[in-house]
């Protein structure tokens, strides 16, 4: 709570100050699986600000979208350590401005995945959600029952390495530096340990769900194309019907298209209507980029984004001989 | 019918492997005809799009080669290029694609040897896994 | 039933190019079919839908009149996919085509009355079918005044019959280019300030406005000033279409749907929409 | 006609009735997601499903449907041969959603030429479809169908009302294909009257569950006139474009035409599309009547509360709150509707 009080104070004195025209943060959603994004102009409003483990939005989104509706204003933000990685590569591709921004870092202890949730409570409605720190509470219609956090977290916070801010400007809370996660690539490996027909068999499975709805490609601050190469239609690159290898092909394309980029936040999965385990491609996209590159998206905001780097000596094992 | 024959798609970039496949047919070098051959100006063209597309249409197999790291005719294309096929081709193993359907080579434009070399491997390659199904859109 | 989505086919017949830049083509089709020909009725202001199998289908208004029984014409702009590919058709290719498809100019109203065709650009194909239409039972109607306004000479479609209806003493044409170019001796300006100088007189006028929506956005106050009540002014409009039948759900301004409620829609219709035009 | 009551146990032999004559749908679990699904038994019906998860009009409006198909010979429809559709257990929301579909599929829009145009693939299926509706008796916390017109025991759109009675269903047929079904079936009893006050009870109960509704007559004419107002930038400040509440929703209908060919041979196929992305009004000149986001969530909203009902007479939502669930930013429609009700309007 106290996290919460600090951040309200904090955004209540970047608009005094006028250090700020507007902040985006979270406020209680409609449901309680949900908080919602919040743009707070006034000081007042900041009351309406939470942050628990339903704030899964990343907020960094609406730097990029197509209204770009924060041009010429400067921009107070909240961010977890992924989002905050978002703002960084958004700033390293010259979308966001720096200056222009105003980044405060919050402690992450995880954002939570609503079919984790309803798997727990065998899809009965979830109706209340106490944020109890190590166990959560869940309350519906004629039971409550109570969670590890670790049980309910979305799959990308599982893995994640970095849940504080790397930049920041204030950093609200106690960081909680980097977290040795040596399960992290536990998943990858146990697919990678398939034969090639059971990966085949098992992605097949997950996207032929697709339906193409691009929840995934919206919600994502690192796809900001003007026109995203499945709209194009001179040449019509990808079919649109809902056959599978043309959703295929466009999952593979948009993991390519974010490799380098990609902060592993998780939106895209929890955002999938359907349901799909997106993040597994894009996890193991990551973890290429890394072995072989050495780099991580948005971490440092000196850096260049991967893909239009390079070096020399790279390794090129994958080569004919 | 006829036995199953291998279809494989060959982008080369025009400064070397293209070359180098001329230098190869110059020299009545003999390799399988399975080939088709797409020349890009550089390897850096090479969207991974392209190579989708084409498992997409009913090609057995993506053949991409470029020049020599160090050789590129602009530069840093194929460094900028070795890049994207670094992630594509573990990509496309993770999800359950066979790992020999796309290769990628470096053939210079006096490696005509060495063009008819890749392209006899990358058919016996394909030729082995068999007719591509995994992604080939059905009409 | 017959199943709306399904095509005839037609064949083409003629194609004209009608500008130095090659972006515009008047294509003339004919049925394969004698009894789809017999059956097929339009009048002036309705659209058809062209189909290049494996590309798409994209609508485009008829310039031909009902009076003109041997063949469908079209003009279309190379701006898209579809219009793209409708360029490289020759002699004899087949196309498929949907229509007649939505409303008509209001020809039977006008009997009796002056009409005043306000057009711009290539958007004069359904006022070229309504003009030979009109022309075509030249006594059902008053006096026909035109104006018909481009971005310069070449941009002009139908140029030489153009040339003929000037020569007509039974219609005025006007026609108009934005800017003077060498050798031009006609009208100079754009469509509206154009209108206010011909200054039509809205007595007993139906007034026809079909261009750019730019064009049309500063016409309609234009007339409605020169005196023309909203009932009597009439414009056609366009919106991204798929199926051109109602269902898809794109092509609306409002509660309407320009294939089906449309394309042609009177100013007081169009005053009820919130959408602007 | 009086209700029938069907024993749970013989639900299983009452499907298979069905199954000589029509193809069975009910709600079912496909890689976790509820959806309605063919089935065979009653086996594979999962009981446990709300609102399912997906679509309920993708029976009858598929996600991608074949137009026709060509190749050198010219242009044929596309071959089906549909058995008539039963669906088991459809919520009252979506049974009412059908409805509202029908009148724009299937009903015939008289053209001034005296053509009409009516959607055959439609037509096909939901004219010989068969459609058993289950009430709620236990509405979610995101239903708001008492908000438009309908309720959890809603009957709208149904051939065959059925209640679930704890070991019993009750049934009460509505049409004359449901009365003829009805009297067909061998595994049905007569109801009692402490069935029929059972159905009532439950009736009441469930409406009691919902939220208090919100007053939404004069919803269109507000919306017509605070078109042009500063709220619609305000409402669709968080919304990201994306499609999941189109796609989930029963009622919205909008698609695109592609085609699909290789060399000479090829099909033209409808796919549903979503007034959320710009390019669905994207012209090829480049110009774009909605290319702000405001005036895309605008049209959604306009469309479902304002157009529809100016053409139909009725609102374009049944409120089944799938929109709601799947909402990626929690940009709840009922908000937005409370917070149209509540705007005072601007002279401007």
């Amino acid at each position: 709570m106290n996290v919460v009080n600090d951040l309200r104070k904090t955004i209540k004195k970047l608009l005094a100050e006028k250090k700020i025209d507007l902040f985006v943060g979270w406020e209680k959603g409609s449901l309680p699986m949900a908080a919602t994004p919040i743009f707070i102009t006034n000081e007042d409003e900041a009351d309406r600000i939470v942050f628990d483990i339903t704030c899964g939005n990343n907020l960094s989104v609406y730097f990029t979208k197509d209204k770009k509706q924060f041009a010429d204003k400067k921009v107070g933000i909240a961010v977890k350590g992924c989002d905050a990685r978002s703002v960084v590569l958004n700033i390293l591709e010259k979308q966001i401005d720096r200056a222009n921004v105003v980044m405060v870092g919050v402690p992450c202890h995880g954002v939570l995945d609503k079919k984790k949730v309803l798997a727990k409570t065998d899809g009965r409605e979830v109706l209340e959600l106490i944020d109890g720190g190590d166990t959560v509470t869940l309350k519906g219609n004629g039971y409550e029952l109570s969670s590890d956090r670790s049980e309910i977290l979305s799959s990308s916070c599982l893995s994640c390495i970095y849940p504080d801010a790397q930049e920041y400007d204030i950093f609200v809370g106690e960081p909680r530096g980097e977290v040795p996660n040596e399960n992290r690539l536990k998943e990858i490996k146990e697919f990678e340990a398939m034969s090639t027909s059971e990966k085949w068999a098992s992605t097949r499975a997950e996207y032929e769900k697709c339906i193409r709805c691009y929840a995934c490609r919206n919600v994502c601050p690192s796809c900001y194309c003007n026109v995203c190469f499945v709209d194009q239609n001179d040449p019509a690159w990808i079919g649109n019907t809902c056959d599978f290898t043309d959703s295929m092909v466009f999952h593979i394309i948009r993991n390519l298209h974010v490799a380098g980029r990609c902060v592993e936040c998780g939106a895209c999965e929890r955002a999938c209507p359907m349901d799909i385990n997106l993040l597994l491609l894009n996890r193991k996209v990551a973890m290429e980029v890394k072995d072989r590159f050495g780099d991580v998206a948005g971490l440092d905001i000196n850096g260049k984004p991967a893909m239009v780097d390079f070096r020399e000596d790279e390794k090129q094992d994958f080569i004919m001989g | 019918m006829s036995e199953w024959q291998p279809k494989i798609l060959a982008i080369l970039c025009n400064w070397c492997s293209y070359a180098g496949a001329d230098l190869a047919g110059v020299s009545r070098m003999q390799y399988p005809p399975n080939i088709r051959v797409v020349r890009v100006p550089c390897s850096g063209r090479v969207d991974p799009l392209f190579i989708m597309k084409s498992l997409q249409s009913g090609f057995d197999g993506v053949l991409v080669s470029g020049c020599h790291p160090g050789d590129c005719h602009y530069i840093s294309g194929n460094y900028v290029a070795r890049r994207k096929f670094a992630v594509l081709k573990p990509l496309l193993e993770f999800i359950g694609i066979e790992p020999n359907r796309v290769q990628f080579s470096w053939i210079s434009a006096g490696e005509g040897e060495r063009f008819a070399t890749v392209v006899t491997k990358i058919t016996e390659d394909v030729r082995k896994l068999g007719p591509s199904t995994r992604l080939v859109k059905k009409l | 039933m017959a199943n709306p989505y399904i095509p005839l086919q037609m064949k083409v017949q003629r194609i004209e190019t009608e500008d130095p830049d090659r972006t515009l083509r008047t294509y003339d089709l004919t049925f394969l079919n004698e009894s789809e020909k017999e059956a097929f009725r339009y009048l002036p202001g309705q659209f058809c839908e062209i189909s290049i199998l494996g590309k798409g289908e994209s609508p485009f208004g008829i310039a031909s009149s009902p009076t003109e029984p041997d063949y469908l014409r079209f003009t279309v702009n190379r701006t898209g996919s579809v219009t793209n590919d409708i360029h490289y058709l020759r002699n004899g290719d087949i196309v498929g085509m949907r229509g007649p498809l939505g409303n008509w100019y209001p020809v039977e109203d006008m009997k009796g009355m002056n009409v005043l065709i306000v057009g711009g650009g290539f958007a004069f194909t359904t006022l070229r079918s309504l003009l030979i239409y009109l022309l075509d039972s030249r006594d059902d109607y008053m006096d026909i005044t035109v104006i018909y306004g481009a971005r310069n000479p070449d941009l002009f479609i139908y140029k030489d019959e153009i040339a003929t209806w000037k020569q007509r003493d039974d219609i005025q044409f006007h026609v108009t280019i934005d800017k003077l170019v060498d050798g031009w001796t006609e009208k100079t300006g754009f469509v509206p300030t154009v209108t206010q100088e011909v200054a039509p007189s809205p007595d007993n006028t139906m007034a026809i406005v079909c261009g750019p929506p730019i064009m049309i956005k500063y016409t309609l106050p234009v007339l409605t000033e020169l005196g023309f009540p909203d009932e009597r002014i009439y414009t056609s409009l366009e919106r991204r279409m798929k199926c051109g039948i109602g269902k898809c759900g794109r092509c609306n301004i409002g509660s309407k749907y320009i294939c089906i409620d449309g394309p042609v829609f009177s100013m007081a219709e169009l005053k009820k929409i919130p959408e602007t035009v | 006609m009086n209700m029938v009551r069907l024993d749970k146990q013989k639900l299983n032999d009452f499907i298979r009735e069905l199954s000589a004559e029509y193809s069975v749908y009910a709600p079912g679990k496909t890689n976790g997601k509820t959806e309605f699904i063919p089935v065979e038994s009653s086996d594979e019906i999962d009981f446990n499903s709300h609102v399912t998860d997906m679509f309920p009009k993708g029976i009858f409006f598929p996600p991608a449907e074949v137009l026709f198909e060509y190749d050198e010979d010219g242009v044929r429809e596309a071959q089906t041969s549909h058995r008539p559709i039963a669906v088991w257990g459809m919520r009252s929301c979506d049974a009412r959603s059908l409805v509202m579909l029908d009148r724009v599929f299937g009903s015939a829009i008289q053209m001034p030429d005296n053509k009409n145009f009516q959607d055959p693939y439609w037509k096909e299926k939901y004219d010989n479809s068969l459609i058993f509706g289950i009430a709620c008796n236990e509405p979610l916390s995101t239903c708001f169908c008492n908000w438009l017109g309908g309720g959890p025991h809603n009957r709208d759109g149904m051939d065959v009302f059925v209640v679930d009675a704890g070991d019993v269903y009750l049934m009460e047929p509505l049409s004359d294909k449901g009365i003829e079904i009805i009297n067909s079936s061998s595994c049905l009893t007569n109801a009692t009257g402490k069935d029929e006050a059972l159905a009532v009870k439950l009736a009441s109960d469930a409406e009691s569950m919902m939220t208090a509704p919100l007053d939404t007559g004069g919803l269109g004419e507000k919306l017509t006139a605070i078109y042009d107002e500063p709220i619609w930038s305000e409402i669709s400040a968080k919304c990201v474009n994306c499609g999941a509440c189109t796609f989930s929703c029963p009622t919205c209908h909008c698609f695109d035409v592609q085609d699909e060919g290789k060399g000479k041979k090829g099909k033209r196929v409808r796919i549903w599309d979503s007034c959320m992305f710009p390019i669905f009004t994207m012209e090829a000149s480049g110009h774009n009547p909605r290319a702000l986001s405001s005036e895309r969530v605008r049209q959604r909203i306009m469309h479902k509360y304002s157009y529809y009902p100016e053409n139909y007479g009725e609102n374009l939502c049944t409120g089944c709150g799938r929109c709601v669930m799947v909402c990626p930013v929690n940009l709840d429609i009922r908000e937005v509707l409370k917070r149209i009700i509540a705007y005072k309007e601007q002279v401007i």
